[in-house]
């Protein structure tokens, strides 16, 4: 949730009033605080049992920005993507293969990161180019295959050309540069969730003001009924397709802070785990809402991660436990879409379906 | 020149003839009904004009450009907009935004300008919401603006439909079917404000089953059989033609 | 490369994958889903199997029929528990059901059969035909030595089976025609007098019973374990897309073409990319979702 | 678990959970300090990652069960520094994600000292990260050959600067792929073909054979990758056999290499079979068959000088989880680790880390568990760990040397047939690179 909601009511008054420019001044705030971090001298120390969630906070503000993604896609337009890992990865890939230094395996060319993660972005926004101009025009449940067989076949390609994508070990030594200014680890781990907490922000923004404008009000008109939206006068394939390359370019941003954050990439970073995480988390959240969607990511990487802790205290072996989790995690996703179909944050009517 | 030009259409199914070399023409500010049995292919007909889908033979001719074929969009933005037989709201969106989103020529509906949101935008906005609340209550739906389209009742749809296409500003408009399921009363203020809008100016294609008010509404009936032009003409004329009364018997 | 015998090798894959993909293709037609917890169905038959034949112990042929009901009742059960209450709900909702549904399946196989890999003890004879001349084309040899084993010919020999019991099933049984009608227009069906339900009941217990049989037939050829099913379900899914969603005979021809492609890229891919083989079958599904959407011979699935 | 540990668990879970609290509603507290050592510590925990799911879960039970046999003994003969160790053992799935954060909750939660696992895909991408993490990590898993120049204190024990902190007690893939090599020369296959899976366990082996193999004059004829989880391998079989050779390599995972191997016996292919070191298992004959009669592996030695001692303990418990290729190596994991704590006087990751080398290199009275251990190092004597997989002396990259076994297939199962010795594989291996 934004900062705007914790802070006391005469500061919040001050504060812009609509979600996006809330997120927008948080985010600021927060870039600027890690940069503040890392920059200069000043050091943090935390306790070390938070270590761990700070970890699993910065996959969180990554994943972010996938499921923010995402819901542009399906929340909003009805796109029905089922490989949206796939350009996570290749954001991550472009990054990590333009600026590693001798990487053990694969390609590293050594170029400025800078330069790499905007490569990176666009890289991830063509391939959605090219998957959306190839199978935007499939139904609903046929798009989902489709997306999720391109994804497969990265994969494979990922793990068979192992002179170039370094195979399992995938490319190392990709640069760090929030470490590398930040020094410290404590300073580093706090500067990197404020950093990419803020770029989580930052696309929280943007995606509220697209979503909120006439540009937004036509996406939703598409995923109710695209014919009608054409006959209205709207080319609706244009932005299907620009819908479809936005959660790609935010996925292959994602991919690339990813890769900048922790320092390699490779396959097993990008499993179809992935998807089902974060398509969970939206839909258990509520999709079409920004706020529904993240929260949703918070419980289900939360459970996760709280179930971990819980093992210490579960009266089954750890081996048991880890299957167990797993059927929970499934049984989770079936609950929530018959019994809440439209999430736990989400609006039934907003989405059409019975609750 | 007409206005809507269709000239030896073609549209068939599975072997099936649906449309069979019909050609009709529509003048500017006229008002038209089409009507025929079921299965005469009064609906495909609007299909295949409207670019919903694409006919196998013939040409349309829209203010003198040839509009073969042309997607649904591209006709909407011309001046030609149409609406459905079975109503499609938008029934995830409210009654407000139904009619706001046909607002045509909004820089807000590209990013860049969304994101910006620039100053023209948001004039064009104001300006849409106006105009669609305007409209939401010249069609008596205020009261229900903020609703999703969901609530409405089959009556209250037809009107929202009415007053989403008129945001379009159409020369041309195709109503498919606008009575059916409608009370009488509520019959009769649609076609009120059918009447009123081709005073106007527009020119106004209906496609009804129902004869009766069809005959009061308009200039002039084209009747449709099998896909092919059975009889046109001023409506008293057509209704006593022989061939009319034995399809409609017929059926 | 001996051309015929990699042929006869794709012909062995995509025998069972047909089984198997007949089974999830009339899921699509009838209940208009796509489903993911498909493999799991296809686990459950193997390990019902490969108890019922080791355990037991029953012979071969008498355990494949216990795996095929076991597969049938699980189907139903899982259906009626799971699938029936949100039939409404359209594709997208019922297809996500089955992945969260297929995780915790195979989960739950796994914590209750255990980790380990368990084996039918078959034997397994050769049959060489070696007399076949050499006709070569580059470095391509066309016909070469060819063998085949027993296991082959009961994989092939069961799929043949089924294919024939299942178009007379389709054609010549009320059951198997009011599946038909249904699959073409679920409304018409029901105006007829079709109890739609008990014909998804029926599809679904149909659709288990192929899960079971070409899950023994897998583990005859491997092992039986819990992602037995579900390493071979987007092999499953594109044989059933490739020959047009809905349509088991278009599943068949689908089947044998991914099992060709697969079989045939090992065999010919350049040195350093056999690894490829699987995503081949992806690539070539992709190819003709984009060339002819609706498949080999199947409905349409480009929006209107 | 006794009850009073569930108690303390319990206790330290919440307070973990209060902390997080406090720090989100305080968005970010500067400096609450770090965690500190206690002086005299009631208990010292070892972290393990494990494969509880994954691909490799199957190997987990007996790395487990080896790892509680030693855990049983280290207890008995007082615990290190007079402690109750204890093994706090968390599922990674073999996911370098999970795995990240699972060594950080063992670290940072769990106040793990050393950490007792870790796969070769796992540490390969997260090497930087866990030099970041300044903890030792004793793994018995990795064969990789990126750590055969990586990891260890490079024979500087009291010089933490150039430290690596990874330690293997398991021999690395290049060594007894050595081992394979050198026995299919000796046999006289010249030419061989190749298949292998295309995960990176599998490849590293095979480039690890074929290095030592070409170096020694051998030439390949064919190799053939394939997908792992295919339910036939038939067309690579037949693609491999298309080409000219005496003997063939097999790396693949136990189950894909059955389907493959029983595929090569239906197809009456011929030719020797060489396999991985993780293949020789009983289980793969009885399902083959006959056919695979004289076909041989090379495994890293699950010879070294305590292996009775070790087996002794293992059989002593209770679980029946079969011993495989990792099961000493953990068993010498545990025991050198403990034995490091008790040499270092103090239970912190800096002084575990300085003394591994001291109590595996070097002269000092040889001692088979961490008892006997504690007993010299309680006499003031130098210690030297000799362990159950091999003699575990840690070379300056942490790695160890072993013989390499050759267990070839005779009346249907496999026996031993051949012992190298370490010193005949240290050709293959040059002594500044592993």
């Amino acid at each position: 949730m934004s900062l705007a909601d914790r802070l006391p009511a005469g500061i919040g008054d001050r504060l812009p009033e609509d979600d996006g420019d809330r997120a927008l001044l948080l985010g600021g705030f927060a870039v600027a605080l890690a940069l503040v971090l890392a920059a200069t001298p000043v050091a943090v120390a935390l306790p070390g049992e938070l270590f761990v969630f700070f970890e699993v906070g910065t996959m969180f503000v990554i994943y972010g920005i996938l499921v923010l993604g995402l819901d542009l896609q399906y929340g909003h337009t009805g796109l029905v993507n089922f490989g949206h890992v796939v350009f996570f990865a290749v954001g991550g890939y472009t990054v990590a293969m333009l600026s590693a230094q001798n990487p053990f395996v694969g390609i590293g060319l050594g170029y400025p990161w800078l330069v790499a993660l905007v490569a990176g972005v666009l890289v991830a926004a063509l391939l959605g180019a090219i998957v959306g101009a190839t199978s935007l025009r499939l139904r609903d449940d046929f798009l989902a295959v489709a997306t999720l067989a391109t994804a497969e076949i990265f994969h494979s390609v990922f793990v068979n050309f192992r002179e170039v994508f370094g195979g399992n070990t995938g490319i190392l030594g990709v640069p760090t540069p929030l470490a590398d200014l930040a020094g410290d680890t404590d300073t580093t781990m706090l500067a990197t969730l404020l950093f990419i907490g803020g770029v989580t922000a930052f696309t929280f923004a943007v995606v509220t003001r697209l979503t909120d404008s006439p540009y937004g009000r036509v996406l939703r008109a598409i995923r109710a009924d695209e014919l009608v939206t054409r006959s209205v006068g709207k080319s609706t394939f244009t932005y299907k397709m620009q819908s479809f390359v936005y959660g790609a370019a935010l996925a292959g941003l994602a991919g690339g802070l990813f890769a900048l954050y922790n320092g390699t990439v490779a396959p097993g970073y990008f499993t179809i785990q992935v998807t089902v995480t974060i398509w969970i988390g939206m839909l258990l959240g509520g999709a079409s809402n920004h706020r529904a969607v993240l929260a949703g990511l918070a419980v289900i990487m939360g459970l996760r991660l709280l179930s971990r802790f819980a093992l210490d205290v579960a009266p089954v072996s750890a081996d048991a436990f880890a299957s167990i989790r797993l059927i929970v995690v499934g049984m989770i996703l079936v609950a929530v879409i018959r019994y809440r179909p439209a999430g736990i944050w989400g609006d039934p009517k907003e989405l059409g379906v019975d609750s | 020149m007409s206005l809507l030009d269709v000239n030896g259409l073609v549209k068939e199914f599975g072997g099936l003839r649906a449309i069979d070399e019909l050609s009709v023409s529509v003048e500017r500010g006229e008002l038209v009904g089409v009507m025929g049995p079921n299965g005469a292919g009064k609906s495909t007909f609007f299909n295949c004009v409207s670019g919903v889908i694409t006919p196998d033979g013939g040409r349309v001719t829209f203010d003198g450009d040839d509009v073969t074929g042309d997607p649904p969009e591209e006709l909407a933005r011309a001046g030609m907009v149409r609406t459905f037989q079975n109503t499609r709201e938008l029934e995830t969106m409210t009654v407000r935004d139904n009619v706001r989103l046909a607002g045509p020529d909004q820089p807000g509906e590209r990013t860049l300008p969304a994101l910006a949101r620039t100053d023209s935008m948001q004039t064009h906005e104001r300006e849409v919401r106006e105009r669609a609340d305007h409209l939401i209550e010249a069609f008596e739906l205020d009261h229900l603006a903020d609703e999703y389209s969901s609530n409405l009742s089959g009556g209250q749809r037809k009107l929202l439909e009415l007053a989403r296409v008129l945001m379009l500003d159409p020369d041309l408009l195709l109503l498919d079917e606008p009575f059916a399921g409608v009370n009488p009363t509520l019959t009769k203020e649609i076609a009120e404000r059918i009447r009123g809008l081709n005073d106007e100016g527009m020119t106004v294609v209906v496609i009804e089953h129902e004869l009766e008010t069809l005959t009061e509404l308009v200039d002039r009936l084209v009747v449709l059989q099998q896909g092919s032009l059975l009889v046109e003409g001023e409506p008293e004329a057509v209704l006593s033609d022989e061939r009319v009364i034995d399809a409609y018997l017929g059926e | 490369m001996g051309l015929a015998q990699n042929i006869v090798f794709g012909l062995v894959t995509g025998s069972y994958i047909a089984i198997a993909a007949i089974g999830f293709t009339l899921i699509y037609g009838i209940v208009n889903m796509i489903n993911f917890a498909y493999g799991e169905y296809v686990t459950v038959g193997a390990l019902v199997g490969v108890l019922a034949a080791g355990a037991l112990p029953l012979p071969l042929p008498v355990a494949a029929l216990v795996a095929m009901v076991g597969g049938g009742i699980a189907s139903l059960v899982l259906a009626r528990a799971f699938f029936t209450p949100i039939n409404h709900t359209g594709p997208v909702p019922m297809l996500l059901t089955s992945i969260g549904l297929g995780l915790a399946l195979r989960n739950a196989i796994r914590l209750t059969a255990g980790q380990g890999s368990r084996y039918f003890d078959t034997e397994t004879t050769t049959f060489r035909f070696d007399g076949l001349p050499d006709l070569s084309v580059g470095s391509v040899d066309l016909l070469g030595g060819v063998f085949v084993t027993s296991e082959h010919l009961i994989v092939i020999g069961s799929a043949v089976a089924v294919f024939v019991i299942l178009h007379a099933l389709l054609t010549r049984t009320d059951v198997g025609i009011a599946m038909r009608a249904m699959g073409d227009d679920e409304d018409l069906a029901r105006v007829r007098g079709i109890d739609t339900q008990m014909i998804r009941d029926s599809v679904w217990v149909l659709a288990g019973v192929l899960a079971g049989l070409a899950g023994v037939l897998i583990g005859i050829q491997t092992s039986v374990s819990s992602t037995t099913g579900f390493s071979h379900i987007l092999q499953i899914l594109s044989a059933a897309i490739l020959g047009g969603a809905g349509s088991p005979y278009g599943a068949i021809a689908g089947s044998y073409v991914i099992g060709l492609v697969v079989a045939l890229s090992v065999a010919f891919l350049p040195t350093g990319m056999t690894g490829l083989s699987t995503a081949m079958a992806f690539l070539i599904l992709i190819v003709v979702l984009l060339v002819k959407p609706s498949g080999i011979a199947g409905q349409e699935v480009r929006e209107a | 678990m006794t009850p009073n540990d569930t108690d303390g668990a319990d206790r330290r879970t919440f307070l973990k959970l209060a902390g997080a609290g406090g720090l989100t509603a305080t968005a970010g507290c500067i400096g609450l300090g770090g965690s500190d050592g206690d002086d005299a510590p009631d208990t010292i925990v070892f972290g393990q990652p494990a494969a509880q799911t994954g691909d490799w879960d199957f190997l987990q039970p007996g790395v487990s069960q080896a790892t509680d046999a030693a855990l049983e003994g280290i207890n008995d003969a007082g615990g290190p520094l007079g402690a109750e160790l204890e093994i706090q053992r968390r599922d990674t799935a073999v996911d370098p994600q999970e795995a990240r954060s699972v060594v950080t909750q063992l670290v940072e939660n769990d106040d793990a000292v050393a950490l007792l696992g870790l796969f070769s895909s796992e540490i390969d991408p997260l090497f930087d990260f866990l030099q970041e993490q300044e903890t030792p990590i004793v793994t018995p898993w990795p064969g990789s050959a990126f750590l055969d120049t990586r990891g260890g204190d490079m024979g500087t024990p009291d010089d933490l600067d150039d430290d690596e902190w990874v330690w293997r007690t398991v021999i690395g893939d290049t060594v007894h792929t050595g081992g394979a090599a050198k026995r299919a020369l000796d046999q006289g296959h010249d030419t061989i073909g190749v298949i292998n899976g295309n995960s990176e366990g599998e490849r590293s082996w095979v480039e690890g054979f074929l290095n030592a193999y070409e170096e020694g004059g051998g030439s390949v004829a064919e190799r053939v990758e394939v997908s792992l989880g295919e339910s036939s391998y038939q067309s690579a079989l037949s693609r491999l056999f298309e080409a000219d050779f005496s003997a063939f390599a097999v790396s693949m995972p136990l189950e894909d290499a059955t389907t493959m191997m029983s595929d090569w016996a239906d197809g009456d292919y011929g030719s020797q079979p060489i396999l991985s070191d993780p293949l020789s298992q009983n289980e793969l004959v009885e399902q083959v068959g006959d056919a695979l009669e004289g076909a041989w592996a090379a495994s890293p030695g699950q010879s070294g000088p305590s292996y009775d001692t070790f087996l002794d303990a293992y059989e002593s418990m209770d679980g029946d989880a079969e011993i495989n290729a990792w099961t000493p190596p953990a068993w010498d994991a545990i025991q050198v680790t403990a034995l490091a704590v008790e040499h270092a006087g103090e239970a912190t990751p800096e002084a575990i880390e300085q003394s591994l080398g001291p109590v595996t290199r070097g002269d000092g009275t040889e001692v088979a568990t961490f008892e006997e251990g504690k007993e010299a190092l309680d006499n003031d004597e130098e210690i030297v760990y000799r362990g159950a997989a091999t003699n575990t002396s840690f070379t300056d990259f942490g790695n160890v040397f072993g013989s390499v076994i050759i267990n070839s297939v005779q009346d249907g199962e496999f026996v031993e047939e051949e012992v190298i010795p370490a010193e005949e594989l240290s050709e293959f291996v040059p002594e500044d690179q592993y």
